[in-house]
C-alpha cells in the first residue's frame, strides 16, 4: 500500500494539472473581441470653450427612445431669475444643444438661484418629457463653471427582468461555489482525516493566489510558440507550491504536534495562531493592496442567451469541475478514501491495521493544500485578491463544509453549491452587503433541523 | 510453578496499592526466552514522562505458543501489549521479534512484520462499515481480502449479515466481533489480543477461545490479555500474572489456574461454585 | 505640550453647553503634531503625499524658527483607513506621546471613529482629506476641536454631477462605498443630478469589507444606466474587473471616479482599461515648485492628492499656536479659523509668523488654495480638479472649477 | 399494568420474596413492579432493535437482563432512561409515565444508569466524580453557589463518597484524575458514582465486563447489599457466574424481544436460552481438547441459532 | 533605542483600558470554554451587542446611559438564548463555526447600510460616552512617573479593573462550588452528567449567558474606550485575541484571563514599539529594503501568531495551567 499511496499523489496531481493546463489554454485562446457600433449623426456638439468670466446654462436634449439617442432640435428653453424675470432664452440646435448666458460675472452669480424652463409645446410631435412634471428646474449656482441641465425625453431603459437576473446571478454563483467547493473539499479532507478544524485553511487559499502573483510578476512574459502562457504557468506553479506547502506544513508542524499528543482543541488554537502569522507574513511581502493578474484581467463577456459569462469564468468553471471530479473519484476509487476515514476515526487503530498514518495524512495535507491553493489562484483570477482573500471567505468555506456535514466529501460539494449560489441569488431579495449574512443564517437554520449537517450522520449514545 | 515474587498483601488490590513485588529473579526468563519469536526484556514504559506504568516487565512467547496474561485492573496489561506494539513509548528495555530489535517501532511497520493487535477499547472504526473495517485489516494486502473475508464471515456470521452497517452503531459485543475479525483478516504470525471476549455472550466467548486456540494450533503465536481469567488459563500454554507493571507469577496455564495464591489474589472462587 | 494632569475647567466653546467639556491640556511650550495618515489599508496609496506634505511643512516651520521658539516635533501613526480598528490604538499612541494636534485621518469614516476620543482628550483633530459633509454638523464636533483643509463634498458632489450632465448623461448609477464619505458624496451627486434634471438609475452602497462585488455590479448593470459614478477607495481594483466582465466596464460605459480612487493605475490594469474614465478631486492645480519640494521630501511620490492640504493643515496649526501664544490645543483651537481668513494675506509660514509677531491679523493662503475656514472649521471655498484617464491608466487634468460651499 | 402506588405496602409483595409466585414466562406480571414497559419499539432504519411487548421489573430485587450481542439490551436501557426515544410505546417508573421525559429528569426520579462504554469525567478527580453523583445539591444552583451556602452539605457528600470509594477499592486513587484510571477502575468508579445518588433503581450496563474476577467477587457482595438496603437493581451482564450468583430474576432478550423470564436456574436451563445465548458447553473446561473439538463442531449450529435470533425476521440491512 | 519609553509604553497598554477589555472578554470565555468546554467563538458577537446597545440607546434613541447598559445586558441574555437553544446540542467543532457565524451575522447586520440610521453603518456611532465621563470621580489622570494615563483613561481602567476583579471573585466562588463542578463535568462528558440527573442544557445555557454577559461588559468598555462603536471593533479577530489571552493565562484558572491580558498587551505593545523604533527615522537601524515602517507594524501580529502557536505547542496549559491535567486523554 505505501507504493499505492505514493503513486496516487503524482497520478491525481498530474491529472489535475493537465486539466488546468488544457482549460486555461483554451480559455486564453478564446479571448473574445467585440466590435463597436457604427457612428451615428452627431449629437450634443458643444460650443467652443470661452475664456471670459461668465456662467452659461447649457444642456442637450436627446430622445433616448432610440439607440443611440437622437438629438431633439428646436425646443425652446428659458432661464428665469428667482423673482420670475426671464434672463435668457434659447432654442436647441440641430445637435440638441442649448446655451444661455447669464448676466454678470461668475462671482456675481455664485449663490444665485435660477429657474430653467422648457416649453413643452416646442417639443417635436410624439416626444414627451420623461417626467412630465419636470418642466422647470431650480438651480442654485455654487461653481464658477458653466452649469449643465437636462430634460430627459423617453422612458428610462427597461431594467433586466427578474428571471434573467436570477439566472445571471446563479451562473456567477455557480462559478463562485465551485471555487468554494475546492477549498471546502480540501478543508473537509484535512478535517476528516486529522480531526483538525483548521483555521489557517484560508491562508492556504491566499497562498496559492500569492505564489501565482509572484510568478506573474516576474519580468517578461512566458511564451510558448508565441502564445503568452504566463498565467497558465503561474497557476501550475501555484498548485505545485501549494502541494509542497501543505506537505511541509504537515511535516514541520502538524505531525510533530500529533506525535506529542496535542489535543484537537489545542491544535485548533495552533491553527488560529498560524493563520494570524501567515496572514501578516503575506501582508509583509505582498502588501495590503488588492492585486490583479497581468493576463485576462478584463475579458469581455460572451453572451449565451440571457447570460453573460466571460471566457475566463468559463475556463475557471471547467477547470474546477474537472479537478473536483478527478479528486473525488480518486478518493472514492482508491482505498485511501477509506484509509483517511479510518485514520480519522482512530489513528492508533489505523496504525494497528498496517496503515502508515503519517503518510496518509501527508497525502491528505498535500492534496488539501493543493486544492485550496488552486481555488485561491482561480479566485484571484475571477475577482482579484489581497492578503485577506482566504481569511474573508474562510467562514463561507466552513459554512459549506458544515452544511454538508463535516468530513464528508460529498457534503462539502453540496454545501458549497448551496452556499455559493444562495449568496448570489439572494441579492435579488436582500441587500447585497448582507449576502454573506444570508448564507450564514441558512447554515444555522439547517443545523437547527439537522444538527449533523445535510449529509452527516448522527452518533450513537451509550 | 514459579513464585517470581512473594507478596504478603492479601487483598486483590488494583494499581496504586502497596503490594509491590520486589526482587524479581530474571534468570529464568533470560534462559527461557532464548529463541522466542517475540520477547520483551526489562520494559519500563508509561504515558507521561516520569510516570512509569510498566516496571521492568519481562515477557516472551515462543513460536506457536499461546500466552495468557491476567492480573488486576490497572496492573498494566494493556500497557504491556501497547508497548510491544509500538503504541506506548518504551523508556528502557527492548522488544525483539525473531531476534530483530523492534523497540519503539511504528505500529504499521510491525504489521508488515506480521504482528496483529486487537486493542481493549476503541477497537473499531466507528464511521466505517463492518466490511470496510475488515478491509482495513488487509490494508497492506488488498488482494487477499476475499479469501479472508469469507473466513472471518464464517467465524462471525452476524458480521456478514450487517456488512454495510457502520461500526459506530453496533452493540458492544458486535463491535468486539468486528475488532477480532479485523485482526484475523491480516493473517498475523503473532497476534496480540486485549480482552477479546469482553462483552460477548457466553456462546460467543467460548467461540472466541476455541477459535483462538484453533488459530494458535495453526501456527500463530498468540498473546492474550483476559479478565475472563479461568477460561484464558484453560486454553493457554503458559500464563503470566501481571501486577504493578511487572510479572508476579508465571507458569503453565493449568498450574496457575490451580495455584491457591493466584486463586485468592486474582481469580476468585465465584466460578467454581 | 500637555502632560496628563488634566483639569476639568470648561475651556471649550459655546457649542458644548449640553455635553461635557473636553479635557484641557496644559501648555508645555512644545508643539507636537501627530500625523494619523494611511500607511496601510484601503487608502495606503494616498499616504505618501500626505506624509510628505506634513513633513515638508514641519521642515519649513522649523527652518523658520519653530513655534514659540521651539522646533515642532512630529509623531507618525497609521490611520489604516478602511479598517478602523487600527486607528483607535494608533490614536492612543499619539495621545500618549502628547500630540497637541492629530493631523488626519484621511478617510472620513476613520476620523469619525476617533473624533470623540481625540477631542474629548482636548486635542485638535485637523484632517487634510476628510470631505464628508458630516463634519459640518455641530453634533459631530461638540468641542469645536475639529478642522479640515479639504472641502466638504457638497462641492465635489456638485462638480461631479455637473460634469456628468455636461457629458450628456441622463440616467446615472452610483456605486458607493458605505461609509460617511461614500454615502454622503453619493447623496450630493444624486442631488446634483436630480437638480439638473437627470435621474439616478440606482444608488448601490456596498460594504467595504465585502469579498467580492459581483452582486453589487450585477445590480448596477441590471438598470442599464448611461453612466456610472464609482465612489470607492482601493477596492476599485476589484470593482473595475467585475464591471468589465459584466459588460459595463469603461470601454462600454462612461465611468466617473472621485478623490477616493483617483490614482495612477498603470501597474494595476492592462493598458487601455481605464481609457476615458473621468475623475474629480479637491485641490487647486499643484504649483510646480511645491510639487518639486514634495518630491524632494519623498522622491517616490506618484500621486499628490491631499499633499498640499496636509501642508496647509500643519502650517495653520503652527500659526494658530503662534497667534494664541500657546501650544495648548484648547487655546489655539480658537485661532485656527482666525489665521485662515480675514486679515493681511500671507502665503508662507515665515511671512505669516512674522506678521503675527507684529500683532497683525493674518489670512493664510496656502498651497492648496485660499483655505478660508468657516465657522465649522471647514473651507468655505475650494477648487475641484476634473481629470481624465488615458490609455496608460493614468490621469491628466481637464480643468479646475472653483466653488463656494 | 401498574396498579401500585409508591406508597403501597411493600412488605410481602416487595423484593425477591414477591417473585416466588410469578410465572416463568415472558412479560409476567410482578406483585410490586417499579418499572413497567409496554409495546416499546425502537427501529434503526430497517432494523428493529427493541420490540418489548410487556415487561415488569420487581421492586427491591436484583434483575438480570441477558441476551445475545445486539439483542437490544443497551438500546432498551437507553430508552428507559431517556437517552434515546422509541418510535412507540409507553413505560413508567413508580407509576409515573416516562415517555418524553428527558434523561436528567429520569435520573432525578431515582433511576440511575451506568454505561457499557464507561463515561468517567476524565479531568475531574475521582472524588469530584463521586461528589458529582450526589443529587439535590444546593451548591449546584447558581445563586447558592455564588453565596457559598453549600458547605455543610458538601461535607456530608464527601463523607458518603469516601465510604463508597473505600468499598470499591478506589480510595487510593481519590485525588487522581479519573482519566488516569484503567478500564476496570473506570467501571468501578462509574458504579460507585451511580450509587452516590441513592437511586431507587440502579441500572448497570455490563458492570463487570473487564473487571478482575477477584475484585468482581467482592463487588457482588456490594450489589447484594444494595438490595438489602431496599434498592432495585437491573443489570445487563454476560457473565453467567455473576448472574447465577446474585440475580433474583432473569429476563432474556433476543432480537429486541423478551423471550424468557424466570429465576436464574430455571432460565439457564431453558433450552431456548441455551440455544440462543449460552451454548451448551459454557460450563465445560476448554483445556480438554476433546471438549474443545466438540464445541467447535457444534459451534456452527449454535451461532447460527444465535445470529438468527439476533437479527430476527428483518433481514433488511441498515444503510450506513 | 529608548528602552525606558518602550517599557513605559508597553506597561501603559498592559495595564490600560485595552487590557481591561480583553480581560473581561476572556473571563467570559473562561466560563464558557475553559470550564464548560463550549467552543464559543462568538464572543465578539456578545461584545457587539453590549457596545451597540449602549451606543444606539444613547445616540440613536436619546435614552439614558444606564438604560443602555441595562439594555446591553438584557439583549446579551436574549442573544445567549437565541444562540444557545439551537446550537448547544451541536458537536464542539460545529458549535465553534456556528458561533463565529452568529458573531459575523451580528456584526455585518449592525454595520449594514440597511440599518444605517440606527447603527451608523461602517462608521458606527459616536457621542454616547458623556455620562460615563461625567461620573469620573478622579480629579486628574494617574501619573506614576514613567507611565501615565489621562484622566478619562484612568477612570476607564480603574472602573474596569474593579469589574475584572469582581468578575474573578465571582468565577472563583462559582467554580469552587458544585455548580462549577457540573460545568467541568459537562466539559468532560455531557451524557455522563445527564445520567446523574443534571440538566445539562440549563447549565450550558447559564454558562453561555454568564460568558456572554462578561462579553457585553467588555463591549461597553470597547465603546467607551474608543468613544465610538463600529463593526470593526468586534471582528472575528477580536474573539481570536480573547482566546489567545485566555490560553496565555491558562484556561480554567480564575486569574488566567487577567494575567493573560496584561502579558498579552504588554508584549504586543512592546514588540510594536521595538519594531517601530527599529524602522523609524531617516537612517533606521533596520535597512528599509528589509523592513519599512509599514511592515514593522505587522511584526507584532506576526509574533502574536507565532506566540500563540508556540504557546499551544510548548506550554498548552498557559501560565497557570496544570500540564498533567491537559495531557489526559479526554476520551
Ligand atoms: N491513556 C492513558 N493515560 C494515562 N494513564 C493511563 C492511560 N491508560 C492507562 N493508564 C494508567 O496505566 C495504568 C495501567 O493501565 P492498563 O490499561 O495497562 O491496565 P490494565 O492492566 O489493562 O487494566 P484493566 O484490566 O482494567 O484493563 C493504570 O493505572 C492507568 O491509570
Ligand atoms: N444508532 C444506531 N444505529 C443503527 N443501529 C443501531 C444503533 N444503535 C444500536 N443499533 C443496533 O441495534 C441492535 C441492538 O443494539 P444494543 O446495543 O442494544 O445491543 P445489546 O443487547 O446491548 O448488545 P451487547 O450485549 O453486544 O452490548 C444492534 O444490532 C445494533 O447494531
Ligand atoms: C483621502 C480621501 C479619499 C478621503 C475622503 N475624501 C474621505 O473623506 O473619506
Ligand atoms: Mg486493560
Ligand atoms: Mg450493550
Amino acid at each position: 500500500m505505501p507504493t499505492r499511496l505514493r503513486h496516487l499523489v503524482p497520478r491525481s496531481l498530474s491529472l489535475v494539472l493537465a486539466a488546468v493546463l488544457a482549460v486555461l489554454v483554451v480559455g486564453g485562446v478564446l479571448t473574445a473581441t467585440a466590435g463597436s457600433a457604427g457612428a451615428a449623426e452627431p449629437t450634443c456638439v458643444r460650443p467652443q470653450p470661452r475664456t471670459d468670466d461668465t456662467i452659461h446654462i447649457l444642456g442637450c436634449l436627446t430622445d433616448s427612445r432610440t439607440t443611440p439617442p437622437k438629438a431633439v432640435p428646436d425646443a425652446s428653453i428659458s432661464v428665469e431669475s428667482e423673482d420670475g424675470d426671464v434672463v435668457g432664452t434659447d432654442t436647441t440646435d440641430q445637435t440638441g444643444i442649448f446655451d444661455i448666458a447669464l448676466p454678470g460675472t461668475s462671482t456675481d452669480n455664485i449663490g444665485e438661484t435660477y429657474v430653467v424652463k422648457i416649453a413643452r409645446d416646442s417639443l417635436p410631435k410624439g416626444t414627451k418629457l420623461r417626467n412630465p412634471k419636470q418642466e422647470a428646474l431650480r438651480v442654485t449656482l455654487n461653481l464658477d463653471s458653466d452649469r449643465f441641465v437636462t430634460f430627459p425625453i423617453g422612458d428610462i431603459p427597461q431594467g433586466t427582468s427578474l428571471g434573467t437576473r436570477a439566472l445571471q446571478l446563479a451562473v456567477g454563483g455557480l462559478v463562485f461555489s465551485l471555487l468554494l467547493a475546492m477549498a471546502a473539499l480540501g478543508l473537509s479532507m484535512i478535517f476528516g482525516t486529522t480531526g483538525l478544524t483548521n483555521f489557517a485553511h484560508g491562508e492556504l487559499i491566499t497562498f496559492g493566489a500569492i505564489v501565482a502573483y509572484g510568478v506573474d510578476r516576474l519580468p517578461g512574459d512566458i511564451r510558448v510558440f508565441g502564445t503568452n502562457v504566463t498565467m497558465v504557468v503561474s497557476v501550475l506553479v501555484a498548485v505545485v507550491a501549494s502541494v509542497a506547502f501543505g506537505w511541509l506544513q504537515d511535516k514541520g508542524l502538524w505531525r510533530p504536534l500529533r506525535h506529542r499528543g496535542t489535543g484537537i482543541i489545542a491544535a485548533m488554537i495552533v491553527s488560529i495562531g498560524f493563520s494570524v502569522f501567515l496572514r501578516n507574513v503575506f501582508q509583509y511581502f505582498a502588501g495590503a493592496d488588492n492585486h490583479n493578474y497581468s493576463q485576462w484581467t478584463n475579458p469581455k463577456p460572451w453572451s449565451l442567451g440571457p447570460v453573460d459569462i466571460t471566457p475566463k469564468d468559463f475556463g475557471v468553471l471547467v477547470t474546477a469541475v474537472v479537478v473536483l471530479v478527478a479528486v473525488t473519484l480518486a478518493v472514492q476509487r482508491t482505498r485511501i478514501g477509506k484509509a483517511t476515514r479510518a485514520v480519522a476515526d482512530n489513528p492508533a487503530l489505523a496504525a494497528s491495521s498496517g496503515i502508515n498514518v503519517d503518510r496518509v495524512i501527508s497525502v491528505v495535507w498535500s492534496v488539501g493544500a493543493g486544492l485550496a491553493g488552486l481555488s485561491g489562484v482561480l479566485l484571484g483570477m475571477t475577482q482579484g485578491f489581497d492578503y485577506q482573500l482566504g481569511f474573508k471567505i474562510l467562514l463561507l468555506v466552513f459554512a459549506a463544509t458544515i452544511l454538508g456535514g463535516l468530513g464528508n466529501i460529498w457534503g462539502a460539494l453540496v454545501g458549497s453549491l448551496i452556499i455559493g449560489i444562495f449568496i448570489e441569488v439572494s441579492t435579488l431579495f436582500i441587500p447585497a452587503e448582507l449576502k454573506f449574512v444570508g448564507a450564514l443564517v441558512v447554515l444555522i437554520l439547517v443545523l437547527l433541523v439537522r444538527p449533523q449537517g445535510l449529509l452527516g450522520r448522527a452518533e450513537r449514545v451509550g | 510453578m514459579t513464585h517470581a515474587a512473594s507478596t504478603s498483601d492479601p487483598s486483590p488490590v488494583p494499581a496504586g496499592a502497596t503490594a509491590e513485588p520486589e526482587g524479581i529473579d530474571r534468570s529464568e526468563h533470560l534462559a527461557a526466552a532464548e529463541g522466542a519469536i517475540l520477547r520483551a526484556d526489562d520494559l519500563v514504559a508509561g504515558y507521561f514522562p516520569g510516570v512509569n506504568i510498566l516496571n521492568n516487565a519481562d515477557l516472551y512467547c515462543r513460536e506457536g505458543e499461546l500466552v495468557g496474561i491476567i492480573g488486576p485492573n490497572g496492573a498494566g496489561k494493556s500497557t504491556l501489549l501497547k508497548a510491544l506494539f509500538g503504541l506506548v513509548k518504551i523508556h528502557t528495555g527492548a522488544v525483539s521479534l525473531n531476534g530483530e530489535d523492534i523497540t519503539n517501532k511504528r505500529a504499521d511497520a510491525l504489521v508488515t512484520k506480521g504482528i496483529g493487535f486487537v486493542p481493549q477499547t476503541n477497537n473499531v472504526f466507528p464511521s466505517l462499515t463492518i466490511q470496510e473495517n475488515l478491509e482495513m485489516g488487509v490494508f497492506q494486502r488488498p488482494k487477499s481480502f476475499r479469501k479472508q473475508f469469507d473466513f472471518v464471515g464464517d467465524l462471525f456470521p452476524p458480521l456478514m449479515e450487517r456488512r454495510d452497517q457502520r461500526a459506530g452503531s453496533l452493540s458492544g459485543g458486535e463491535r468486539q466481533m468486528v475488532a477480532m475479525g479485523r485482526a484475523l483478516m491480516m493473517e498475523p504470525s503473532v497476534l496480540l489480543l486485549d480482552e477479546p471476549s469482553a462483552g460477548l455472550s457466553p456462546v460467543m466467548q467460548d467461540e472466541v477461545f476455541v477459535q483462538t486456540r484453533k488459530i494458535n494450533k495453526a501456527g500463530v503465536s498468540v498473546i492474550m490479555v483476559e479478565q475472563n481469567a479461568r477460561r484464558c488459563l484453560q486454553i493457554c500454554d503458559r500464563g503470566y500474572v501481571l501486577d504493578h507493571g511487572r510479572n508476579a507469577y508465571t507458569a503453565s496455564g493449568s498450574d496457575l489456574a490451580n495455584d491457591p495464591k493466584v486463586i485468592e489474589l486474582y481469580l476468585g472462587t465465584l466460578a467454581q461454585k | 505640550s500637555g502632560g496628563s494632569s488634566d483639569s476639568d475647567s470648561d475651556s471649550s466653546s459655546q457649542k458644548s453647553s449640553s455635553s461635557d467639556a473636553a479635557a484641557s491640556v496644559k501648555k508645555d511650550g512644545k508643539l507636537v503634531v501627530g500625523s494619523l495618515l494611511p500607511q496601510t489599508g484601503d487608502l495606503a496609496f494616498l499616504g505618501p503625499p500626505e506624509f510628505a506634505g506634513v513633513q515638508t511643512a514641519v521642515d519649513d516651520i522649523n527652518d523658520a524658527g519653530g513655534v514659540l521658539g521651539k522646533p515642532v516635533t512630529q509623531i507618525k501613526a497609521d490611520s489604516g483607513d478602511g479598517t478602523p480598528d487600527i486607528a483607535g490604538a494608533q490614536v492612543d499612541k499619539l495621545l500618549a506621546g502628547n500630540a497637541d494636534v492629530v493631523l488626519g485621518a484621511a478617510a472620513s469614516g476613520v476620523s469619525l471613529s476617533v473624533i470623540n476620543k481625540i477631542t474629548d482628550a482636548g486635542r485638535v483633530e485637523f484632517s487634510p482629506a476628510n470631505t464628508s459633509p458630516a463634519f459640518d454638523d455641530a453634533k459631530t464636533d461638540p468641542h469645536s476641536l475639529y478642522f479640515r483643509t479639504a472641502p466638504s463634498d457638497v462641492l465635489q458632489g456638485a462638480v461631479l454631477a455637473n460634469t456628468i450632465l455636461e457629458d450628456g448623461k441622463q440616467n446615472v448609477a452610483i456605486l458607493a462605498r458605505q461609509d460617511s464619505y461614500g454615502e454622503l458624496l453619493a447623496k450630493q451627486v444624486e442631488k446634483g443630478i436630480e437638480d439638473g434634471g437627470g435621474t439616478v438609475a440606482t444608488k448601490v452602497l456596498y460594504s467595504a469589507d465585502a469579498q467580492n462585488f459581483t452582486a453589487e455590479v450585477n445590480k448596477v448593470a441590471a438598470t442599464k444606466p448611461d453612466a456610472i459614478a464609482l465612489i470607492a477607495f482601493n477596492e476599485t481594483t476589484k470593482i473595475i474587473p467585475a464591471m468589465v466582465s459584466k459588460g459595463i466596464g469603461p470601454a462600454a460605459q462612461q465611468i466617473y471616479f472621485v478623490d477616493g480612487n483617483t490614482a495612477d493605475y498603470s501597474k494595476d490594469f492592462p493598458k487601455g482599461t481605464l481609457k476615458g474614465v473621468k475623475a474629480t478631486y479637491p485641490g487647486a492645480e499643484l504649483k510646480a515648485d511645491f510639487k518639486a519640494r514634495l518630491l524632494k521630501t519623498d522622491s517616490s511620490l506618484k500621486d499628490f492628492t491631499y499633499g498640499p492640504e496636509s501642508y496647509d493643515a500643519t502650517v495653520l496649526t503652527a500659526l494658530a499656536a503662534v497667534a494664541a501664544k500657546s501650544d495648548s490645543p484648547t487655546d489655539f483651537n480658537k485661532e485656527i479659523i482666525n489665521v485662515s481668513e480675514g486679515g493681511e494675506k500671507c502665503t508662507t509660514y515665515k511671512q505669516c509668523a512674522d506678521l503675527l509677531a507684529d500683532g497683525t491679523d493674518i489670512d493664510y493662503d496656502g498651497v492648496s488654495g485660499p483655505v478660508d475656514l468657516g465657522k465649522t472649521g471647514s473651507p468655505t471655498k475650494a477648487t475641484i480638479g476634473i481629470f481624465q484617464y488615458g490609455a496608460d491608466n493614468n490621469y491628466t487634468n481637464l480643468k479646475y472649477v472653483t466653488g463656494a460651499i | 399494568m401498574p396498579d401500585n402506588q409508591s406508597a403501597a405496602p411493600r412488605d410481602a409483595l416487595s423484593g425477591p420474596a414477591g417473585l416466588a409466585d410469578v410465572p416463568h414466562e415472558p412479560g409476567a406480571a410482578k406483585p410490586d413492579p417499579i418499572v413497567v414497559a409496554d409495546d416499546v419499539r425502537r427501529r434503526f432504519g430497517g432494523l428493529t432493535a427493541v420490540d418489548v411487548k410487556h415487561v415488569e421489573i420487581q421492586r427491591g430485587a436484583i434483575t438480570a437482563l441477558i441476551g445475545p450481542n445486539g439483542a437490544g439490551k443497551t438500546t432498551f436501557f437507553n430508552l428507559l432512561t431517556g437517552f434515546d426515544k422509541p418510535q412507540s410505546g409507553s413505560w413508567s417508573f413508580n407509576g409515573r409515565s416516562l415517555a418524553g421525559v428527558s434523561a436528567y429528569k429520569v435520573a432525578r426520579m431515582g433511576m440511575i444508569r451506568t454505561f457499557q462504554l464507561t463515561k468517567v469525567l476524565a479531568k475531574l478527580t475521582v472524588i469530584e466524580n463521586m461528589r458529582m453523583g450526589a443529587t439535590g445539591q444546593r451548591g449546584e444552583r447558581f445563586l447558592s453557589a455564588l453565596l457559598q451556602t453549600w458547605r455543610g452539605q458538601e461535607n456530608d457528600v464527601t463523607t458518603k463518597a469516601d465510604a463508597l470509594l473505600e468499598r470499591f477499592l478506589l480510595l487510593k486513587k481519590r485525588e487522581d484524575f479519573a482519566g488516569e484510571l484503567s478500564g476496570g477502575q473506570r467501571k468501578l468508579l462509574e458504579m460507585a458514582r451511580a450509587l452516590m445518588a441513592d437511586p431507587e433503581l440502579v441500572m448497570l450496563d455490563e458492570p463487570m465486563a473487564g473487571v478482575n474476577p477477584a475484585l468482581k467477587q467482592s463487588l457482588l457482595g456490594h450489589v447484594k447489599s444494595l438490595r438489602d438496603e431496599g434498592r432495585t437493581v437491573l443489570f445487563v451482564e454476560h457473565d453467567m457466574d455473576m448472574v447465577r450468583d446474585i440475580s433474583d430474576w432473569v429476563i432474556v432478550m433476543a432480537q429486541g424481544q423478551v423471550i424468557a423470564e424466570g429465576p436464574p436456574l430455571s432460565v439457564m436451563s431453558d433450552s431456548r436460552v441455551i440455544d440462543a445465548y449460552l451454548g451448551s458447553h459454557h460450563d465445560q473446561d476448554l483445556s480438554d481438547d476433546t471438549v474443545a473439538e466438540r464445541i467447535e463442531a457444534e459451534a456452527e449450529d449454535e451461532i447460527d441459532a444465535e445470529h438468527s435470533a439476533a437479527t430476527g425476521g428483518t433481514h433488511k440491512e441498515v444503510s450506513a | 533605542m529608548d528602552w525606558g519609553n518602550i517599557i513605559a509604553g508597553s506597561l501603559q497598554q498592559g495595564l490600560g483600558p485595552t487590557a481591561v477589555i480583553y480581560a473581561l472578554a476572556a473571563i467570559g470565555l473562561n466560563v464558557t470554554f475553559g470550564y464548560t468546554g463550549l467552543l464559543n467563538f462568538g464572543q465578539a458577537g456578545f461584545m457587539a451587542i453590549g457596545g451597540y446597545a449602549l451606543a444606539s440607546f444613547v445616540t440613536t434613541w436619546g435614552l439614558p446611559f444606564w438604560l443602555g447598559i441595562v439594555a446591553g445586558l438584557f439583549f446579551t441574555v436574549v442573544l445567549a438564548f437565541l444562540l444557545g437553544i439551537p446550537t448547544l446540542r451541536l458537536r464542539a467543532d460545529y458549535l465553534a463555526i456556528v458561533t463565529i457565524a452568529a458573531a459575523e451575522i451580528i456584526r455585518q447586520t449592525l454595520g449594514s447600510v440597511t440599518l444605517l440610521d440606527y447603527f451608523g453603518g461602517q462608521d458606527g456611532l459616536n457621542n454616547f460616552q458623556t455620562t460615563f465621563r461625567n461620573l469620573n470621580p478622579f480629579p486628574g489622570g494617574l501619573d506614576l512617573g514613567f507611565v501615565s494615563w489621562s484622566r478619562y483613561d484612568f477612570w476607564l481602567l480603574f472602573s474596569g479593573w474593579v469589574l475584572v476583579l469582581l468578575g474573578c471573585l465571582g468565577v472563583f466562588l462559582l467554580m469552587r462550588a458544585p455548580w462549577g463542578r457540573v460545568l467541568k463535568g459537562i466539559r468532560e462528558d455531557e451524557n455522563a452528567v445527564r445520567s446523574l440527573g443534571k440538566n445539562v442544557y440549563a447549565y450550558k445555557l447559564q454558562s453561555l449567558i454568564i460568558g456572554g454577559l462578561f462579553g457585553a461588559v467588555a463591549g461597553f468598555y470597547i465603546a467607551l474606550q474608543h468613544s465610538n462603536m463600529n463593526p470593526s471593533w468586534v471582528a472575528t479577530d477580536t474573539t481570536f485575541f480573547a482566546y489567545t489571552v485566555l490560553l496565555l493565562g491558562g484556561a480554567a484558572r480564575v486569574l488566567g484571563p487577567v494575567v493573560g491580558s496584561i502579558v498579552f498587551w504588554f508584549l504586543i505593545t512592546f514588540l510594536d514599539l521595538i519594531f517601530s523604533a527599529l524602522t523609524r527615522g531617516d537612517d533606521p537601524f533596520m535597512p528599509t529594503w528589509l523592513m519599512d515602517g509599514q511592515q514593522a507594524s505587522l511584526m507584532r501580529l506576526i509574533f502574536m501568531g507565532l506566540a500563540l502557536m508556540l504557546l499551544m505547542i510548548y506550554r498548552p496549559q498557559g501560565i497557570f495551567g496544570d500540564r498533567k491535567e491537559l495531557a489526559i486523554d479526554a476520551r
